[in-house]
């Protein structure tokens, strides 16, 4: 008897205020993005989330960004939210983007649109911004390969340390940077999920590629994060293998400076967010987005780029 | 050493809890070099006074004096620091520490520069404890593997520790043999000769008779009344115990003629630990004991038979064939109940109410289908007929179990086993730690169900228990059988005298 | 045959890792070099040191889930204060920070009565929080190299980790069975309301408990964020279960009382030994997994045997 | 009883199982609905309400489990497991038989778990912590760690269909919850849970088979999470090996735990852990909306948390269940 009256109390509560809030939404006639995000705990989430937010200063949207704290579920929780309070667009950078399907058709059934900022879709988006992860594995691979020839080290053994597997779309960096490897002729000889997926992680599993084949030329870890732990890695070992990274991370970029990484491919998140709003201002001014997959070029960062790329991303993230 | 000099006295001490008022305005005085028993029924406020004094609980009102100065009992620490140290009933020593690191836990000697724990001094000192109690233990074993007894003399060694100048010693022989309870006794004797105050909770009232120097009563929270030992009677203090005269404290011999159909036969039965090659037969109506100090292995047999531990070896018939029992479902679909001495530990369900405390047994038989539905109305009906058969004092039938008194929990927990009218009951220490009248009640059960057909095993660290309420009487002595009396042959000097090991004669 | 299951009681750890040596040696001949093996001990330390606290927590019959949070708190600090106040003096007061949280920790179970699971699993969620914010979501870069030294360096040829693993072994070692307090411990976690009315502060002893484990925590932050001379607000996620396994496999109980400090240590090398020399023939990740749970569910298997063996051998009347 | 005061204290601490945390949802609802005109569309609640259903599911199974003094936290990977099992097998055997194949491949680790704490008498907690890695790894490797889609109208319309206007994880949470509680207090099953959890011996004692009621509770962990995952499943469209379950089983203990079902064993409160998950979801969301700094969101989840579990103590304290 007592549970029943008390969960008649909370839906009795429930129902009031939803009549209450019922009144007060027809008001707002402004344009609203709505964005969910993965998580503000990294950089580059950081930079994409900076993207958007100054894209609706500049267009004078609204703006709602909910972090999905790094759990699909919320995510998808987070996307019917929204929805319910009728945003006029929608932005998302999704946990796991298989998971995002139900929730994009029930905005889009609403005449929400839809734009995946990066990592990927499922569902009738109208557009997926991405950063074309195989490329930039390719270009490490490439890159090492041109240092290579330079220095004159003959060794033709290099190693790949992956992001944890749950992240598919990442792991095509990895991919990309195993197939050019195999058509330059280079031996892959370890390969490797980088655990804990932190720069520490990058040490440990460093000194285990080390362990593994004491000659190995050249490395590519496909977060940067984790590659600035492998360069101290390699630092500590007094060896001289080579460490391309992945991101553009300002941890990297110093690892740079200090000469201990070759090499970084940049993404460019902050206009990752910021032309995800391009799109959907687009939308809404009539034109048609369906199921639009714009790639997003990286950069190859070297010691000499490094600097004025630094300078760059300053000034985006200071406006 | 000025004997009868006051140490301690409570004024108007009162402390309750939700619903009841466990110390009600208790006045009550201990004096140097005293032993002081306290005496009165379960609930009668025994337990609470001592855990205020123990600074368990802090009282709500009055206040407590030491030397004629008011001291304050905030926390077990403080009454410590007023060397008062209390023995609970439950004991509490740390099984995972050694005897020698009990005793001295919180105070152990130090070395470098008091960061390490000095264990040769530690034992030494320890050892030194124990050899004035001429207690031989070995103190560098762990609590956890020592008897009961022995756990008792380590409470009374730490007590000594403290250099306490009153020990109060709840229910402190309840588990003891005769033999243990003598060792107690001169203890108890020698610290008063000390000068040491002694409060003695017993439900034994001759021990109270030989022990103590004054007694006093509590009934219902308030103190009844203190005496000179001299100057008052068993029956006097049994009178203000239980606020009615109890007659026949034990149960009398009624003109019973002699069960005859067989209902339980053990041949050669043994079990690890316990006993060797024990033979008996459980008659229909009879009530038979098993008499035998701690390590007789009376409760290794009765737990046996009932499937808790495993056989060795033997056969059961019952009711003339051949059984297996192996676990305690196996003895219930038989018939056979079974009421534990360790109420705490192994008969209360202490998260659930009376009701379901009392129909845990029987309850698929109050069931629809006997897995769909409990029929709420047989099982309040099962629950109130037992409740008045029994004569439960309880608030109602949704009350935590814990918050019975232990009488009335006994009661529970037999009714519990009598709602699966079970054709033969083992009981061990039906009566342990419970007050004179609901013995008396228990007592009067037992005979009622033996009179009507039902056949009951029980042990009993009690000599009268052993003495006036058996057809039939079985002495084991480290494992095996060295006396059986019958009603009529029964002799309480040769009881004791076969479960201490001293044989001559005594088979009947 | 019981000699031998009491010795296994402590050490059948030792078992497992020789099992593994010998599978190692014979897939891979990188295994069986100085430095590899050194390389492992290193690896085991900051699970090791951690280990030893959560050793403790279990055996006053408690647990630490916040241990990564911690971890993630003392790395920020030291990334904010090195440049500050030097080197020597950001470890000593972020490790202070650290061991801050265990206090927190220790009130509410011990004050609030709130059982330590759930205490630690909400702490670990409002440390992570500060964390974030103190670092405002940032990695920061830590520019004084000579940091490295304590998570990398090498004294006569042996990686500093290493030193303070053992460091850390003998320091608990004395706390745990020499030191009154660890007497302590043991005795809350066996009888808890004993040790109560003994008189002795049991909050007191919990409160330190868990000062104890952030404190470890901490530490094995420093020796991680000189690896990674970074200092992270989200730092080892998923590193509280690796240090609940690898306490397990040493053998200590969850009932509390008693904690097998030599168990902790082995089963630290152990687990650094399975990731890395998997990783040495490189098996995939999902396979290592299945391999850390395999042998944890083995060896649990055997300890069940075991007990199961020993009560046998009681109901049948053997001396155990 | 010392005066009004504290007859009022025992007045309110007796009644907070069943109205306390109601009593606080409705607060927190009615605050954001002042702080946030959005938060309290009736489309918001209720598509909370739909969310805090797929941890309050999977927590039913944990209530038995935790009353009767033990502990799963493998029920992520489990989650894992059955989900990419189940998923994958849509082809071949349809939509119908694929859910079922979900629940069974759920409640057969449940069974598996159970085998190991009850035959070989190894603390769930521990047990549980070496099948979490076994489950998860084995989801890995039977997709080889691709995410499996979701596209069966049946399964689909079961996290995401609509009965009346209402959502069906609602009415399948509705229904579940109905059936535990129904089970727990009016079966004798639930009272042997109990009484197993409040005292092994005892029960034991009066005839109660543990091992199997041990066993059965496992079972029931991996059944409500075989539904919860179905659920999950389909409200997410897919399943992935890595993902999906990442984190639940935390999730899952603390609505228990906060719904005010002791750790302890015996004493538990079934629709307290659904209430749990609900307030818990409202907090996230009305923090999310109210656009409070995601870091921020941490600290107060925790806090709450802590807050909200210490009631639960203070409450017994007041009852005066002390233990010495």
């Amino acid at each position: 008897m007592k549970k029943i009256l008390s969960i008649l109390l909370v839906l009795a509560v429930m129902a009031g205020t939803a009549f209450a809030g019922g009144a007060g939404e027809g008001a707002k006639k402004e344009v609203t993005i709505g964005f969910s995000l993965w998580t503000m705990k990294y950089t580059f989430f950081q930079a994409v989330e900076k993207g958007v937010r100054d894209a609706c200063k500049e267009l004078g949207y609204k703006y709602i960004m909910i972090d999905q704290n790094e759990d699909a579920t919320k995510m998808v929780n987070d996307l019917n939210s929204l929805v319910g309070q009728k945003v006029t667009g929608i932005v998302i950078t999704p946990v796991d983007p298989g998971a995002i399907g139900p929730a994009v058709q029930k905005a889009r059934d609403a005449k929400i649109p839809v734009v995946c900022a990066d990592i990927g879709k499922t569902g009738p988006v109208n557009a997926l911004m991405i950063s074309n992860n195989k490329k930039g594995g390719e270009m490490a691979m490439e890159y090492m390969d041109k240092l290579f020839k330079e220095k004159g080290i003959e060794s033709k053994k290099v190693g790949v340390g992956r992001v944890q597997p749950q992240y598919t779309y990442a792991s095509q960096r990895g991919d990309g940077f195993v197939a050019k490897a195999k058509e330059l002729g280079y031996s892959v000889v370890s390969d490797l999920v980088t655990q804990p997926p932190t720069a520490e992680g990058g040490y440990d599993t460093m000194q285990q590629m080390l362990s593994a084949n004491p000659d190995i030329a050249g490395v590519f870890f496909a977060s940067g994060r984790e590659a600035v732990g492998a360069a101290n890695a390699i630092k500590a070992a007094g060896k001289s293998t080579l460490v391309v990274g992945y991101n553009g991370d300002p941890e990297e970029i110093q690892a740079m400076k200090d000469g201990i990484m070759a090499g970084d491919i940049a993404q460019q998140p902050y206009y990752i967010g910021y032309q995800s709003v391009m799109i959907l201002k687009d939308i809404f001014a009539g034109k048609t987005y369906e199921d639009a997959v714009v790639p997003v070029d990286v950069a190859l960062l070297t010691p000499d780029t490094v600097d004025d790329f630094q300078k760059k991303v300053d000034a985006l993230m200071k406006k | 050493m000025s004997t009868f000099a006051e140490l301690l006295r409570t004024e108007r001490l009162t402390k309750s809890f939700p619903g009841v008022l466990a110390v009600d305005k208790v006045d009550f005085d201990v004096r140097m070099g005293e032993i002081h028993a306290l005496v009165g029924e379960n609930g009668a406020g025994k337990s609470t006074l001592i855990k205020i004094l123990g600074g368990v609980y802090p009282p709500d009102n009055g206040r407590i004096l030491m030397d004629g100065k008011e001291v304050a009992f905030a926390s077990t620490h403080q009454s410590l620091e007023n060397r008062i140290s209390v023995i609970y009933q439950e004991f509490n020593l740390v099984p995972d520490l050694s005897v020698a690191e009990n005793i001295f836990i919180g105070r152990e000697p130090k070395t470098f520069g008091g960061m390490l724990v000095d264990f040769r001094k530690l034992n030494v000192q320890a050892a030194e404890i124990l050899a004035t109690l001429e207690m031989p233990l070995d103190v560098k074993s762990y609590v956890s593997d020592i008897s009961v007894a022995e756990r008792q003399m380590v409470e009374i060694a730490k007590a000594l520790s403290h250099d306490s100048r009153l020990i109060v010693m709840d229910e402190p022989t309840a588990t003891l043999t005769e033999k243990e309870v003598r060792k107690i006794f001169e203890i108890v004797k020698n610290l008063r000769a000390r000068g040491v105050a002694i409060i003695y909770i017993s439900h034994r009232l001759e021990e109270a008779f030989e022990l103590a120097d004054r007694i006093t009563v509590m009934r219902d929270g308030r103190k009844v009344d203190t005496r000179d030992i001299e100057s008052t009677s068993k029956s006097e203090v049994i009178e203000m115990m239980v606020g009615k005269v109890v007659k026949e404290y034990f149960a009398e011999a009624g003109a019973r003629e002699a069960p005859k159909q067989p209902l339980l036969e053990v041949r050669g039965y043994s079990v690890a630990d316990a006993v060797e090659d024990i033979s008996f037969t459980l008659h229909r109506g009879e009530i038979l004991a098993f008499a035998g100090v701690l390590g007789s292995g009376v409760h290794g047999l009765l737990q046996s038979l009932f499937g808790v531990v495993p056989r060795k070896a033997g056969e059961v018939r019952f009711e003339g064939a051949p059984v297996r029992i192996d676990r305690p479902a196996d003895a219930i679909r038989l018939g056979i109940g079974y009421v534990t001495e360790d109420r705490k530990n192994a008969g209360l369900l202490p998260a659930m109410s009376v009701l379901q405390n009392l129909t845990v047994i029987v309850i698929r038989a109050l069931t629809f289908l006997r897995v769909l539905f409990i029929r709420s109305v047989e099982e309040m009906k099962s629950f109130t007929a037992m409740r008045s058969r029994l004569d439960i004092k309880l608030a109602g039938p949704h009350q935590r179990i814990i918050f019975l008194s232990g009488g009335n929990q006994q009661k529970v927990l037999i009714g519990r086993t009598l709602l699966t009218d079970c054709k033969a009951l083992i009981l061990l220490e039906p009566t342990r730690g419970i007050d004179i009248g609901a013995k008396a009640e228990i007592h009067r059960i037992l005979r009622e169900l033996a009179d009507r057909g039902m056949s009951i095993i029980l042990t009993s660290s009690e000599l009268p228990e052993l003495v006036n309420l058996p057809d039939h009487c079985i002495v084991l002595y480290k494992g095996r059988k060295t006396a059986e009396f019958t009603r009529a042959t029964m002799d309480s000097e040769k009881l004791v005298a076969a479960q201490i090991g001293h044989t001559e004669g005594a088979r009947a | 045959m019981i000699r031998f299951l009491k010795l296994y009681e402590k050490f059948g750890i030792v078992i497992f890792i020789a099992l593994g040596s010998i599978f190692l040696v014979a897939v891979t001949p990188n295994f069986l070099k100085l430095d590899t093996i050194l390389n492992i001990l290193a690896q085991a330390a900051h699970g090791a040191i951690v280990g030893f606290g959560m050793t403790m927590a279990l055996t006053s019959g408690g647990f630490d889930l916040s241990v990564e949070s911690i971890m993630a708190l003392t790395s920020v600090f030291m990334a904010l204060l090195i440049p500050v106040i030097g080197i020597p003096m950001a470890i000593l007061v972020s490790v202070l920070i650290g061991s801050m949280v265990g206090v927190l920790n220790g009130l509410v179970i011990a004050k609030l009565k709130v059982n330590p699971l759930i205490t630690t699993l909400s702490t670990a969620t409002i440390i992570k929080g500060v964390a974030l914010l103190v670092a405002g979501g940032r990695m920061i870069v830590i520019m004084q190299k000579q940091f490295m030294t304590i998570g990398t360096g090498k004294l006569l040829g042996v990686p500093v980790p290493i030193y303070l693993m053992a460091l850390f072994f003998g320091l608990f070692y004395l706390v745990v069975y020499r030191s009154s307090f660890g007497r302590h411990v043991a005795a809350v976690g066996s009888n808890e309301s004993a040790v109560r009315i003994s008189g002795l502060d049991v909050d007191l002893v919990k409160i330190g408990v868990y000062v104890l484990v952030a404190f470890t925590a901490a530490v094995a932050s420093v020796v991680r964020t000189s690896q990674a001379l970074i200092g992270m607000p989200s730092m080892s996620p998923g590193f509280v279960l690796v240090v609940l396994t690898i306490t397990i496999l040493g053998g200590t109980s969850l009932a509390g009382g008693r904690g097998n400090l030599w168990g902790t240590l082995l089963a630290a090398i152990f687990v650094s030994m399975i990731y890395y020399g998997l990783n040495l023939i490189n098996v995939q990740v999902f396979y290592q997994m299945l391999a850390v749970g395999l042998v944890l569910m083995l060896a649990l298997f055997i300890e069940g045997l075991r007990v199961r063996y020993l009560q046998a051998a009681k109901a049948m009347g053997i001396k155990v | 009883m010392n005066g009004a005061r504290g007859s009022a204290r025992v007045w309110i601490a007796s009644r907070w199982d069943s109205f306390g945390l109601p009593a606080l949802i409705a607060v927190l609802v009615l605050v954001f609905s002042l702080l946030s005109s959005t938060f309290a569309s009736g489309y918001n609640l209720f598509s909370n309400l739909a969310f805090s259903s797929l941890v309050g599911i999977g927590a039913i199974g944990m209530v038995f489990c935790i009353m009767s003094g033990d502990f799963d936290i493998s029920v992520g990977s489990m989650s894992a497991l059955a989900g990419v099992l189940g998923a994958s097998l849509v082809g071949r055997i349809g939509g119908v038989g694929a859910v079922l194949v979900t629940v069974a491949t759920a409640t057969v680790c449940g069974i598996v778990n159970g085998v190991f704490v009850t035959k070989l008498r190894i603390p769930a907690f521990i047990t549980t912590l070496g099948m979490q890695y076994v489950y998860r790894a084995i989801a890995y490797i039977y997709t080889s760690n691709t995410p499996v889609y979701i596209k069966d109208p049946f399964w689909l319309f079961l996290g995401s269909g609509t009965v009346l206007g209402i959502p069906l994880p609602i009415i399948i949470t509705a229904i579940c919850f109905a059936a535990a509680v129904y089970v727990l207090r009016k079966t004798p099953f639930g009272r042997s849970v109990i009484a197993v959890g409040t005292n092994k011996t005892a029960a034991m004692l009066s005839g109660i088979n543990v091992d199997f009621i041990k066993n059965m509770v496992f079972v029931l962990v991996g059944f409500f999470v075989g539904v919860a995952t179905v659920v999950t499943a389909s409200y997410l469209g897919s399943v992935n090996p890595g993902m999906t379950g990442q984190g639940y089983e935390f999730q899952v203990i603390t609505v228990v735990v906060l719904g005010g079902t002791a750790l302890t064993g015996g004493n538990g409160n079934m629709l307290g852990a659904f209430f749990a998950s609900l307030f818990l979801t409202y907090l996230q969301n009305g923090l999310g909306l109210k656009q409070v700094n995601s870091y921020w969101q941490f600290v107060a989840t925790g806090l709450v948390l802590i807050f909200a579990v210490g009631i639960n103590r203070v409450k017994s304290a007041l009852l005066g269940q002390r233990e010495l």
